[in-house]
C-alpha cells in the first residue's frame, strides 16, 4: 500500500502545477500545501528513535536541498535554451531560478550546520558533500555578482555560459556521497535494495514538504522572473528616452 | 614645503570647514555604498573565497588548520582589503568626480581622512562577518579572547586602510590600476601582517594581552607613522 | 579678474599650449573657439587649477594660481566633458554633498533654486544613473553655479542639450552676466556659442589667433573669419 | 526535548529567510511596474505633442 501511495501523490503534484498558472490560485495552493506539511511534519511524523526531536529538521533541510539542485539545474537549461534562441524570457529565468538557487543554498548551508551540531558534535566537518555545496554556493553567488552590472547582451552570455559550467558541480556531489561515505549520512532517501531508511509515515511527510518547497519555488520564480522583465523593459525604455532627446 | 605645512595646521587644528568637508566625504561614501552595497558584498564574498580555497589547500586534518588559521584570515583580509580599495578608487574615477572634489576640498588631506574612515568602517563590519565563519569552519571558539582580538583586529584594520588608501589613490592614476594596487600595497604591509597574525595565533592559543603587547605596540607605530607621512606627501600624489 | 602670460604646457614630447596671453575683465563673457586638439581643453584645466602649467604665470582674481590654489579653487564653477556627479546618488543628493563641500548656509533654498535654473526640479529625487546624457548635463550645470563662483569655466557645456536646454543655458548665461560673473566658453560649434558671449577668441595649435568683440559680427562673417586664421 | 533549541533556530530561520524574500521581491516588482506605467505615460505624452 505504502508504494502505491508515494507514487500516485507524486503524479498528483505536476497537474497541481500546471493548475496554478494564475497567481492569486497559485499563491493558495502553496499556502494550504505548505501548512498541510508542517502540520504533518510536527505532529504526524513519528519522532526518530535514535536522534531525537532535532531529526525534524531532516524534512526542511533536504527538501530545500532538493530544490536547490532543481532551481540549479533550471538555471543550465534556461542558460542553455538562452545560448540556442536568444531570447530574454529565458535569460530571466536563468537569473531568477539563480537567485532563488542561491537562496534555497542559503538555507541549507545554515540548517545544516544546525542538524549536525547535536548529532555529530561539530558545526562542520568538511565532508565532501558540504564542501562542494558550499562550492556550489560560491559559484553562484560569483553567478549572481556578475548579473548585478544593468542588462548587457555580453554579459548576459558569460552568464549563461557560467550557469552551465557551475551545474557540472551538482553531478559530482551526487556521486561524492555514494564514493566517499565519511561522515555525511548514508542517503537515506534510496538505499540499496530500494527499501528507504524511512518509516512510511515519514516518507509521506517527506513528500509533502518537498511538493511545498517545489510550489514554493514555484512562486517564487514567477514573482523573480516578472521583475527583471519589467527591469530589461525600464532599461529598454528609458534608452529610446534618450534617443528621441526627451531629456 | 611651505605649502605642506598648512596642511599640517589644519589637520591639526582641525578647522569647522575641513571637519564639515570630512563629514560631507563620510557621508557621500555611505550614501552610495548603502544604495547599491557591492563594495561591501564583493570584499566579503572574496574573503570567504580565500578562506575556503585555503582550506582545501591545507587539506583536511584539523590540527594543521588550527595552527594556520590566523594567517589565513588575515591574508583574507587583507586580499579583500586590496579588492575594496579599487573598487572605492574605481568609483571616484566614473565621471572624475574625483576633480570635482578637488576643486571643493579646501585641504587635500580632508579626502584621505574620509576615504580612510569609510574603508575602516567596510573593513571592521568584513572582520565581524568573517570571524565567526572562520570560527566554524577552524573549529576554534573566539568568545574566549573576543577583548584582544578586537583591539588587535581594530588597530590591524586602521594600519590596513591607512595604507589601502594611500596606494588605492596613487593606483587610481596610473594606468594599470588593477596590477599596481597590490604590487605597491602587500609589501608594504608586511610588518603589520607579521606583527597581527603572530598577536592573533597567540591569543587564539589562550595568550594574555601581556604577551602580545609588544606586537600591538608595534602595530599601533605603524599607524601612526604611516598616518602622518601620508597626511604630508598627500598633496603630491593627488596633484595632477 | 583673469590673466595669463606666456603660458606654455608640455604632455611628454606634445606641447599642447605655446605661450598663450590673455586678460579679461570681471564680469566678461569670453567665448573660446577652435578645432578639436587646438589646446582649449587644457587652457581651461589650467585655469580650473587642475593642471600645473609648465612655464608662465596664471593668475585668477589677484591670486596666483600655482601657489595660492586654495583661494583661487572656491571661486571656480567648472563644466568638464565628464559631469562629476555620482550615478548612484540622485540629483538632489549630489548638489547636497557639493553644497556641504563649498559650505553654504542655506543649503535647500540654493539647490532648489539651482535646480529651477536648469529645470530639473521634478527629477530631483530620481538616480542621476536614470538620467538621459542632457539631464546629466544640466545638472553638472547646475553643481558648477551653485556656490556662487565668480569665474565659470564652461568646456563644451553645448554637447548632449535640445535647443530648449541651449536656451536655458543662455539665460542663465545673461543671468550670470549681470552678477559681474566671469564666464569662459570653449566650443568648436560657432553657430550656438556666437550669440551667448560678447568677446571672442580664436585658439588654434596651442595659441590664440585672434581676440575681438563678438558685437555686430554675424554668424557668416564670423566663419569666413574663422576659416581665414584656422584654414 | 533536549536540543530543542536547533530544532527551533533551523525553522525560524527558514521561514524568517524565506518570508523576507518574499516580501522585498513583491514589493521591488510594485515598485518596477508603477516606474514602468508613468515612463510609458510620460513616452506618450512626449510621442503625441
Amino acid at each position: 500500500m505504502q508504494k502505491w501511495w508515494s507514487i500516485m501523490f507524486f503524479l498528483m503534484i505536476f497537474p497541481l502545477i500546471y493548475l496554478c498558472i494564475n497567481r492569486v490560485f497559485h499563491a493558495i495552493v502553496m499556502y494550504i500545501t505548505m501548512n498541510v506539511a508542517i502540520m504533518l511534519v510536527f505532529i504526524y511524523a513519528p519522532t526518530e528513535k535514535m536522534q531525537g526531536i532535532v531529526q525534524k529538521i531532516f524534512y526542511f533541510h533536504v527538501s530545500s536541498a532538493i530544490t536547490m539542485f532543481f532551481a540549479f539545474f533550471l538555471v543550465c537549461v534556461a542558460s542553455i535554451m538562452y545560448l540556442w534562441k536568444n531570447s530574454d524570457w529565458w535569460d530571466a529565468i536563468a537569473l531568477s531560478a539563480a537567485e532563488i538557487g542561491v537562496v534555497f543554498c542559503t538555507l541549507v548551508l545554515i540548517t545544516g550546520p544546525l542538524w549536525a551540531r547535536p548529532i555529530w558534535g561539530t558545526w562542520w566537518s568538511w565532508d565532501p558533500t558540504l564542501t562542494l555545496t558550499l562550492v556550489l554556493w560560491l559559484i553562484y553567488v560569483a553567478y549572481l555578482m556578475l548579473r548585478i552590472e544593468t542588462y548587457d547582451p555580453k554579459r548576459a552570455r558569460f552568464a549563461a555560459v557560467l550557469g552551465i559550467i557551475g551545474f557540472v558541480d551538482v553531478p559530482l556531489i551526487r556521486w561524492s556521497v555514494e564514493k566517499w561515505r565519511t561522515l555525511h549520512p548514508k542517503p537515506v532517501l534510496i538505499q540499496e535494495g530500494g527499501t528507504t531508511g524511512l518509516t512510511s509515515a515519514m516518507l509521506l511527510t517527506f513528500l509533502v514538504c518537498l511538493g511545498a518547497f517545489l510550489l514554493l519555488f514555484f512562486y517564487l520564480l514567477r514573482e523573480r522572473i516578472s521583475v527583471a522583465q519589467s527591469r530589461h523593459a525600464l532599461e529598454v525604455l528609458r534608452h529610446d528616452i534618450d534617443e528621441i532627446g526627451v531629456g | 614645503m611651505y605649502k605642506n605645512s598648512n596642511s599640517f595646521i589644519t589637520l591639526m587644528s582641525g578647522s569647522k570647514i575641513f571637519l564639515q568637508q570630512v563629514r560631507a566625504l563620510l557621508a557621500k561614501d555611505l550614501k552610495t555604498e548603502w544604495r547599491t552595497r557591492e563594495i561591501f558584498t564583493s570584499m566579503f564574498v572574496f574573503a570567504v573565497l580565500v578562506v575556503v580555497v585555503f582550506n582545501f589547500a591545507i587539506g583536511a586534518d584539523t590540527e594543521l588548520i588550527r595552527q594556520v588559521a590566523s594567517g589565513v584570515i588575515w591574508i583574507a583580509l587583507s586580499f579583500a582589503s586590496v579588492l575594496g580599495f579599487q573598487r572605492t578608487g574605481q568609483m571616484e574615477s566614473e565621471e572624475d568626480s574625483l576633480q570635482g572634489i578637488l576643486l571643493a576640498l579646501h585641504d587635500r588631506s580632508a579626502l584621505f581622512i574620509a576615504k580612510m574612515l569609510a574603508q575602516m568602517l567596510y573593513l571592521l563590519i568584513l572582520v565581524l562577518c568573517i570571524l565567526p565563519l572562520c570560527g566554524i569552519w577552524f573549529r576554534i571558539d573566539f568568545m574566549t579572547c573576543i577583548g584582544e582580538l578586537c583591539a588587535t583586529f581594530t588597530l590591524g584594520m586602521l594600519g590596513l586602510s591607512i595604507i589601502g588608501t594611500f596606494f588605492g589613490m596613487i593606483a587610481l592614476r596610473t594606468r594599470a590600476c588593477e596590477v599596481m594596487l597590490p604590487m605597491l600595497f602587500l609589501p608594504v604591509s608586511i610588518p603589520l601582517t607579521i606583527a597581527a597574525v603572530q598577536a592573533t595565533t597567540q591569543l587564539i592559543d589562550g595568550k594574555s594581552l601581556r604577551d602580545i603587547a609588544d606586537y600591538l605596540v608595534l602595530i599601533g607605530i605603524f599607524d601612526i607613522v604611516f598616518f602622518f607621512l601620508v597626511i604630508i606627501v598627500f598633496d603630491y600624489i593627488v596633484e595632477e | 579678474m583673469v590673466h595669463l602670460k606666456g603660458v606654455i604646457k608640455h604632455f611628454g614630447t606634445i606641447t599642447a599650449l605655446r605661450g598663450i596671453d590673455l586678460e579679461l575683465k570681471r564680469g566678461s563673457c569670453l567665448g573660446i573657439f577652435g578645432p578639436n586638439g587646438a589646446g582649449k581643453t587644457t587652457l581651461l584645466r589650467i585655469l580650473a587649477t587642475l593642471v600645473r602649467p609648465s612655464a608662465g604665470t596664471v593668475s585668477i582674481a589677484g591670486y596666483d594660481v600655482v601657489k595660492e590654489g586654495e583661494k583661487v579653487r572656491p571661486l571656480l564653477g567648472v563644466l568638464s566633458h565628464r559631469t562629476f556627479l555620482y550615478g548612484h546618488l540622485t540629483g538632489y543628493e549630489n548638489l547636497q554633498f557639493y553644497g556641504r563641500m563649498f559650505g553654504l548656509k542655506k543649503l535647500a533654498e540654493r539647490i532648489t533654486q539651482v535646480l529651477q535654473a536648469v529645470d530639473l526640479v521634478t527629477y530631483a529625487h530620481q538616480l542621476v544613473r536614470t538620467y538621459s546624457r542632457g539631464m546629466q548635463q544640466r545638472l553638472a550645470i547646475a553643481r558648477a553655479i551653485l556656490h556662487y563662483p565668480k569665474l565659470l569655466l564652461l568646456d563644451e557645456p553645448y554637447t548632449g542639450l535640445d535647443k530648449h536646454a541651449v536656451s536655458r543655458l543662455h539665460d542663465l548665461i545673461v543671468h550670470l552676466h549681470a552678477e559681474s560673473c566671469t564666464v569662459i566658453m570653449s566650443t568648436h560649434d560657432l553657430h550656438r556659442g556666437l550669440d551667448a558671449c560678447d568677446e571672442i577668441a580664436i585658439q588654434c595649435r596651442g595659441k590664440i589667433v585672434y581676440r575681438g568683440l563678438s558685437l555686430g559680427t554675424n554668424v557668416q562673417e564670423f566663419e569666413q573669419l574663422y576659416n581665414a586664421y584656422v584654414g | 526535548m533536549k536540543n530543542f533549541w536547533y530544532l527551533f533556530a533551523a525553522y525560524s530561520t527558514i521561514w524568517t529567510a524565506l518570508y523576507v524574500y518574499m516580501i522585498r521581491l513583491s514589493q521591488k516588482n510594485k515598485e518596477l511596474q508603477a516606474e514602468l506605467r508613468d515612463l510609458r505615460a510620460q513616452l506618450e505624452r512626449v510621442l503625441t505633442k
